[in-house]
């Protein structure tokens, strides 16, 4: 009773004005709000997991990645390895239409590889594209693209390339300025609205023209950067209003969606884990007991459970669902007194709260980057665990762009958190050879060399596989990093929205089957 | 002066005694955040032993409240420092000079005053590291206008008063005249008043700028501002970790304006 | 006519006095800027901006001179309106063109939030009447609800009104509202709404307003000349209207520093595309020319409020002219 | 005419009270008094003497809390009698017994419906601080022309300025068109009072009520404003309450003379007899006479 009255209160007051204003088409849009703004919509550009979100829906791509992790038809609607592995050929859907009605061709393909190699596009992932030699159209709707040497499973590589209109650019040397980055022109199965690119939002509408139509009618992102208002919007979410998902739930706030009767959680595998970086320059990091008594100090069990709620305890560089899993690398358990031991052995003496050894001290920097919500906690943990052997630690918090300079390019810390993600390829070979170009740590360990350099060179994906697994148990062992974890990460979707699935890595890929009720 | 008025007195001199102390005492409280950190009480309701519970990482909420005075308590004080003892002396020599020193002091006080504060402090941490003692000179520094305004207009009114002109009829120095007898007697209650509103104002966006922009005190620091932060990333149904800190804001600003605004209007009627 | 004469030459008088502080006031965000640690460009561009970005930057805000000549140099560029290129906001996009529609947006929620405030004010000044020993203990609890600062308040009430409505109109069986829940993302007018009730009731402003209209209702009201009309049988209304104009121009313009510095913090909560969420955002990532042109903005708009005061002041007040002129 | 023509305005018992911060104060202790048409009453008293309270008091015009909370005042019309304030039992309370409160609101009712309809019409006030009484942000004309509109509201723009003009001149204000067209601030103390007198007298009221008319002005513009009343009462017959505490004014206005001391009535008097000196006189105005040199007479212990 006192309910009712209430309500009748709210609407005599007027709180309630407007609810029949509200058209039918608008329960069509699917919403969904972002952590961060994306700044840019030019696929090159795209670097942020909100813009590769709404660069998904925009652009096409020649292929994509299916329900069963197979490659399946996107642009492309057939391909060919050559026979020696050194080049693909594709044949090209005919018909389709860009947003502006021109024509799409082998052109706007030839246009695109070449833009992402010009010296002049300036962007992360440029290394991505450095295996393509050369590029051919081949009439209208045939494509070859040659390589640099002969690459294994070729035509994953391309999964993550978007194709960008020839006719929407003056050159191939694309600037991060282009009004293109605010204007998007693709093929997919959405198209920016009309001034659907605003300051916090953006909004688009169904491509009519598109391949493989869709059957929401319109999609609108807003940048939310509080996630207790996504929450919030999620948890309230109405007949009329509130977000369709939430892309990525914070794991506290999983039991609250756990029995709902109107939002589903729904998993989204990501093929990346989280890891905690030696700098290997630190002479005291760069001896191999100190590393692995850290290892053996660290709860990495009870971290996850607080913190990050469900997931995988690595061993090594891959996940349990990557191909190139060793089973038979044990999971270390937590050992204070080996950890101890091994730190006695190698001749660091307690001298009160800080093992020390000469001049050189247990005590490291630990640098963090701010945007990762969970690295504060994660530190915090972290600190007091390493404390019980003696080994102290200092945090910097320094924001996103800062972080990247200060640990990635000029390698100043001792100890760091982050997470490696891999699209198509779980390619390590970066990370941990001597000379790749993510060997930020200074690693350096002549065996894992040569084992990298050769499965570089072989063509063969069965002894390829055979030694990613050497390689998984070799750094277990040697632990040029202290691997973590791989998340179970959950989105919290609506249950107005049916036909849900999402694919590792590429959230929106099975967007146009996602249907939304009213 | 009212009885209620009399009772909110009280009441806010509570409130500004007890953050006084612990702002006093808070540095010598031993706290290690990293001792601080137990898995085993996450997000526990308060309790005999955590009277305002425990948070995320399992830590003692009341404890956190306790060391996070220190985080603006001295900036705060700063900042009140600066506001009021500049503000007056520029408000003094504003109403009483003539001449080109008062044309130079008005218009640099007229000058701080046009900056908005608040998008200000953040152009300064855009551009600077930022830390709460910047944050707070910066909002210490923007609040002169602001005080130099009240004082000076009492300095004017007060400035043609038989008395103050009998005693610089008497020989006194006008420079004591003002200091003392204008300053010093008179304008106390001003001053209390607007101290106790820069001190508010400096908590206020010290937590502000912790829960929007990351600008205020890091973790595992404890401050009120990163403890509300946690609005972000806690669920719905442990709200005690943020809330606690959320109260704690409100009922201190509230505090120490009504302390300032009670304590001035009390201070005056005594004058009068 | 003279009286005419008269406020024209004080219009002028306070224009040329408001563009030398808005000289004044760049002056001082620009040794703002120049104040940055180390090399200065370094220091307030993120990090791995391209070299040429760099030089534009440089060029842009005459960094590469000498202080006072790059200050020249950046007001003769943005007395144009040429606040440069964003960063990383919008790369390339003029600060101008981002800025504008949100900045209008942003003085529309403000200012719309501060007459709201104006009109609460008053209509709760009047109801109170004179004060009372009775009214204290009201006047005592508004004090503390509206000393929360803006994000506790906004927080507070999000929360709130969504938990309100699920509990009492949804599972009551009524239709929910179009704004619900909060913050929505709709291009109805209740989020600006609520951002300004939020205003209002956060950060003191409400009690501040209250104190200021009430104390100066009452002074009209007590004035001699009001109890001489009404002895004189005229009807005192307008009179008193017209003599609460000046202080309430003055309570408005005095306050929206204040509360252009509320709506920074009420916008990002509320997902609103104003100013202010623009002013936090490129302030995180770095995106120093939109910070400084928004500086600038919000410097403009209090300088340009306060003169209008001035001129409505004088035209309502002839003593004001008089006192100029 | 009967040889002892019933009093316009009666006063009795009249008393008035205020909160302060050191507790109620009674003001105004039972005060009786009564103006006769055409008549100048003279009231004489220090300040804080209550004076001013119970002339206002007629106005309905006591300011703060509670005010008027007990008394009564009649006045009479043409014949007509309507009791002002008769039925204070009604917005007090508990009159004359434990602490007494006011219903603001029924007060101020009663207030409307009794008084605003005499305001102007019968009686209206000329206060002290003439610049003050004054609406700085309207010039002096536009308020006068106020006046002479509610006088006679059928008058056209034209023949409400050349009222208030012809006003202007009947004060003795020199150049009446730049007075009409100035504001209050940029005309004398003198020429304010001068045109608040004027702006009182065009609404030609039955009685005029003038606080302390004089005060804050010079010496000799005081005489000016003390002869132009006399002037304007001797040609209209108008009834006035002259309030003053300067004994010489009041003698040469008033017919009728009292003096308030402590919020009490101390003397009533004829005018004639404290000029000549003649009778016995209470000590209190026995000095306020000395004080004027003026004849003392006998002192009452």
């Amino acid at each position: 009773m006192f309910h009712r009255t209430l309500g009748r209160l709210a609407i005599a007051l007027g709180l309630f004005v407007g609810s029949a204003a509200t058209d039918a088409g608008a329960q069509q849009t699917f919403h969904y709000p972002e952590d961060t703004r994306p700044a840019s919509l030019l696929p090159f550009f795209a670097e942020d997991m909100s813009a590769v979100r709404m660069v998904e829906l925009i652009f096409d791509s020649l292929v994509f990645q299916n329900k069963r992790g197979d490659v399946d038809k996107g642009l492309a609607t057939s391909w060919k390895v050559d026979d020696d592995q050194g080049g693909i050929r594709f044949v090209l859907r005919e018909g389709v239409k860009w947003h502006d009605g021109e024509p799409f061709t082998a052109e706007d393909v030839v246009f695109t590889i070449r833009a992402a190699q010009d010296p002049k596009t300036i962007f992360n992932a440029k290394s991505k594209f450095n295996f393509i030699r050369d590029v051919t159209a081949e009439g209208q709707y045939g494509v070859h693209v040659a390589f640099e040497r002969p690459i294994p499973e070729a035509e994953k590589r391309f999964i993550s390339l978007k194709i960008i209109p020839k006719h929407g650019f003056p050159s191939t040397a694309i600037s991060r300025k282009d009004k293109f980055a605010r204007e998007p022109i693709g093929t997919g199965p959405f198209r920016l609205k009309k001034g659907g690119f605003s300051l916090r939002s953006i909004a688009l509408e169904q491509n009519p023209d598109y391949w493989n139509q869709a059957k929401i009618g319109e999609v609108q992102m807003q940048h939310t950067p509080d996630k207790s208002a996504q929450i919030n919007l999620l948890q309230y979410s109405g007949v009329k209003a509130g977000v369709q998902a939430v892309i990525f739930l914070p794991p506290k706030n999983i039991a609250l969606f756990e029995n709902s009767d109107s939002v589903v959680l729904e998993p989204y595998h990501t093929v990346s884990w989280w890891y905690m970086a030696y700098s290997h320059e630190n002479k005291a990091l760069a001896e191999r007991p100190v590393r692995q008594a850290i290892g053996l100090a660290i709860d990495r069990e009870e971290l996850l459970e607080a913190h990050l709620g469900r997931g995988d305890i690595l061993t090594g560089p891959f996940t349990e669902s990557s191909p190139f899993y060793n089973f038979q690398v044990e999971k270390s358990a937590v050992d204070l007194d080996r950890a101890n031991q091994l730190l006695e052995d190698a001749g660091w003496k307690k001298k009160g709260d800080v093992r020390m050894k000469g001049k050189l001290k247990l005590d490291f920097e630990f640098v963090m980057d701010k945007e990762l919500a969970s690295n504060q906690a994660l530190f915090l943990g972290i600190q007091a665990q390493l404390k019980k052997i003696g080994v102290t630690t200092r945090p910097t918090y320094v924001d996103h762009a800062r972080y990247r300079d200060q640990v990635f390019t000029r390698r100043k810390f001792d100890l760091t958190l982050n997470i490696w993600s891999f699209e198509e390829v779980e390619d390590v070979y970066p990370l941990f050879h001597s000379k790749g170009p993510m060997n930020f740590i200074g690693y350096n360990n002549a065996d894992v060399d040569t084992l990298l350099d050769t499965a570089k060179a072989t063509k063969d994906y069965k002894k390829y596989k055979e030694m990613m697994k050497q390689l998984h148990a070799l750094l277990a062992q040697d632990l040029p990093y202290y691997f973590l974890w791989s998340l179970d990460i959950y989105s919290g979707i609506s249950k107005k929205v049916r036909n849900v699935y999402i694919q590792p890595f590429y959230y929106f890929t099975s967007f146009p089957e996602w249907e939304l009720s009213p | 002066m009212g009885r209620f008025s009399r009772i909110g007195l009280w009441l806010s001199g509570a409130i500004v005694l007890v953050v006084v102390l612990l702002g006093v005492v808070a540095p010598f409280i031993p706290y290690e955040p990293a001792d601080a950190v137990s898995y085993d009480r996450v997000l526990e309701v308060p309790s005999v032993s955590h009277v305002l519970g425990t948070d995320e990482q399992g830590r003692d909420i009341a404890m956190r409240l306790v060391k996070g005075t220190e985080a603006f308590f001295l900036p705060g004080l700063m900042a009140a420092g600066i506001a009021v003892l500049v503000g007056a002396l520029a408000g003094a020599v504003a109403g009483y000079a003539t001449g080109p020193v008062r044309a130079v002091i008005v218009g640099a006080l007229q000058l701080l005053d046009t900056l908005p504060r608040l998008v200000f402090i953040i152009l300064v941490c855009t551009i600077r590291n930022p830390s709460v003692t910047l944050i707070a000179f910066v909002a210490g520094v923007l609040f002169i206008p602001t005080v130099a305004a009240v004082i000076r207009r009492k300095v004017e009114a007060l400035g043609s008063e038989d008395y103050i002109l009998a005693h610089i009829a008497h020989g006194f120095h006008s420079v004591w005249v003002i200091l003392y007898h204008i300053l010093w007697l008179q304008c106390w209650p001003i001053m209390v008043r607007q101290a106790a509103y820069v001190f508010g104002y400096v908590l206020f966006v010290e937590t502000g700028l912790s829960y929007l922009g990351d600008y205020g005190v890091q973790e595992p620091d404890p401050s009120w501002g990163n403890m509300v932060a946690q609005v972000r990333s806690l669920p719905p149904d442990a709200p005690w970790p943020w809330l606690v800190p959320a109260a704690a804001i409100v009922l201190t600003i509230s505090g120490f304006l009504a302390f300032g605004n009670l304590a001035a209007r009390r201070g005056e009627e005594a004058i009068r | 006519m003279n009286r005419l004469l008269g406020l024209v030459l004080l219009a002028g008088r306070r224009l040329a006095g408001g563009l030398l502080l808005l000289v004044g006031a760049s002056f001082l965000i620009y040794f703002t800027i120049r104040s940055a640690p180390g090399d200065a460009i370094d220091a307030i561009t993120p990090m791995g901006t391209p070299p040429e970005v760099k030089e534009k930057l440089a060029a842009d805000f005459g960094l590469d001179q000498p202080p006072l000549a790059g200050y020249v140099t950046w007001l003769g560029r943005s007395a144009t309106g040429d606040f440069g290129e964003s960063l990383v906001f919008a790369p390339g996009e003029q600060v101008m063109t981002i800025a504008r529609p949100a900045f209008k947006l942003t003085l529309l929620v403000s200012g719309g939030a501060l007459l709201l405030c104006l009109f609460l004010a008053t209509a709760l000044a009047v109801v109170l009447g004179e004060p009372s020993p009775r009214q204290q203990l009201l006047t005592g609890a508004l004090y503390f609800v509206t000393a929360a600062p803006a994000f506790v308040a906004a927080i507070f009430f999000s929360q709130g009104m969504n938990a309100f409505v699920r509990r009492f109109v949804e599972d009551a069986g009524y239709d929910t509202p179009p704004w619900y829940p909060i913050p929505i993302y709709s291009e109805s007018v209740m989020p600006y709404f609520f951002a300004g009730i939020v205003l209002v009731a956060g950060d003191g402003l409400f009690m501040d307003m209250l104190n200021t209209v009430r104390a100066e209702i009452l002074a009209v009201r007590n004035a001699q000349f009001i109890a001489a009309i009404r002895a004189k049988g005229a009807s005192t209304l307008p009179h008193t209207f017209r003599n609460l104009v000046v202080p309430f121009v003055s309570a408005f313009a005095a306050r929206l520093p204040v509360v252009l510095g509320g709506v920074v913090i009420v916008e990002y909560v509320f997902t609103l595309d104003g100013a202010g969420y623009l002013l936090l955002e490129a302030s995180k990532q770095r995106d120093f020319p939109v910070v400084v042109g928004l500086s600038v903005l919000f410097t403009l708009a209090i300088i340009v409020m306060n003169l209008l005061a001035d001129v409505v002041r004088a035209a309502v007040d002839p003593r004001e002219v008089a006192r100029n002129g | 005419m009967t040889a002892t023509p019933e009093p316009m305005l009666q006063v009795s018992d009249l008393v008035i009270e205020f909160d302060t911060s050191a507790g109620r104060r009674r003001v105004v202790d039972g005060v009786s008094f009564s103006v006769q048409q055409g008549e100048v009453l003279g009231i004489l008293g220090e300040s804080g003497s209550g004076k001013t309270l119970s002339t206002l008091a007629v106005l309905g015009l006591v300011p703060g809390r509670p005010g008027v909370v007990g008394g009564r005042i009649d006045l009479v019309l043409d014949d007509r009698r309507e009791a002002l304030l008769a039925d204070l039992p009604t917005v007090v309370s508990t009159p004359n017994r434990g602490p007494v409160r006011k219903d603001d609101r029924r007060w101020n009712r009663l207030v409307q419906r009794r008084w605003r309809p005499l305001w102007g019409r019968v009686m209206t006030a000329v206060f002290q601080n003439p610049r003050q009484s004054l609406d700085p942000l309207m010039t002096i004309g536009a308020q006068l022309d106020e006046s002479v509109r509610l006088a006679e509201p059928t008058l056209g723009r034209l023949e409400v300025r050349g009222r208030s003009l012809d006003w202007l001149a009947r004060v003795k204000l020199h150049e009446p068109a730049r007075v009409h067209a100035s504001y209050a601030h940029e005309l004398s103390g003198g020429m304010c009072q001068r045109a608040m007198i004027a702006i009182a007298l065009a609404r030609q009221p039955r009685l005029l009520i003038a606080d302390e008319p004089t005060t804050g002005l010079d010496t000799t513009v005081r005489q000016e404003i003390v002869e132009l009343f006399q002037e304007l009462l001797a040609a209209e017959r108008r009834a006035m309450m002259y309030i003053s505490h300067d004994i010489r004014e009041v003698l040469f206005l008033a017919r009728e003379i009292i003096v308030m001391r402590h919020g009490r009535i101390v003397e009533v008097v004829a005018a004639e007899d404290l000029k000549a000196g003649r009778g016995r006189r209470h000590p209190y105005t026995a000095t306020l006479l000395a004080a004027a040199d003026l004849p003392v007479g006998e002192v009452a212990s």
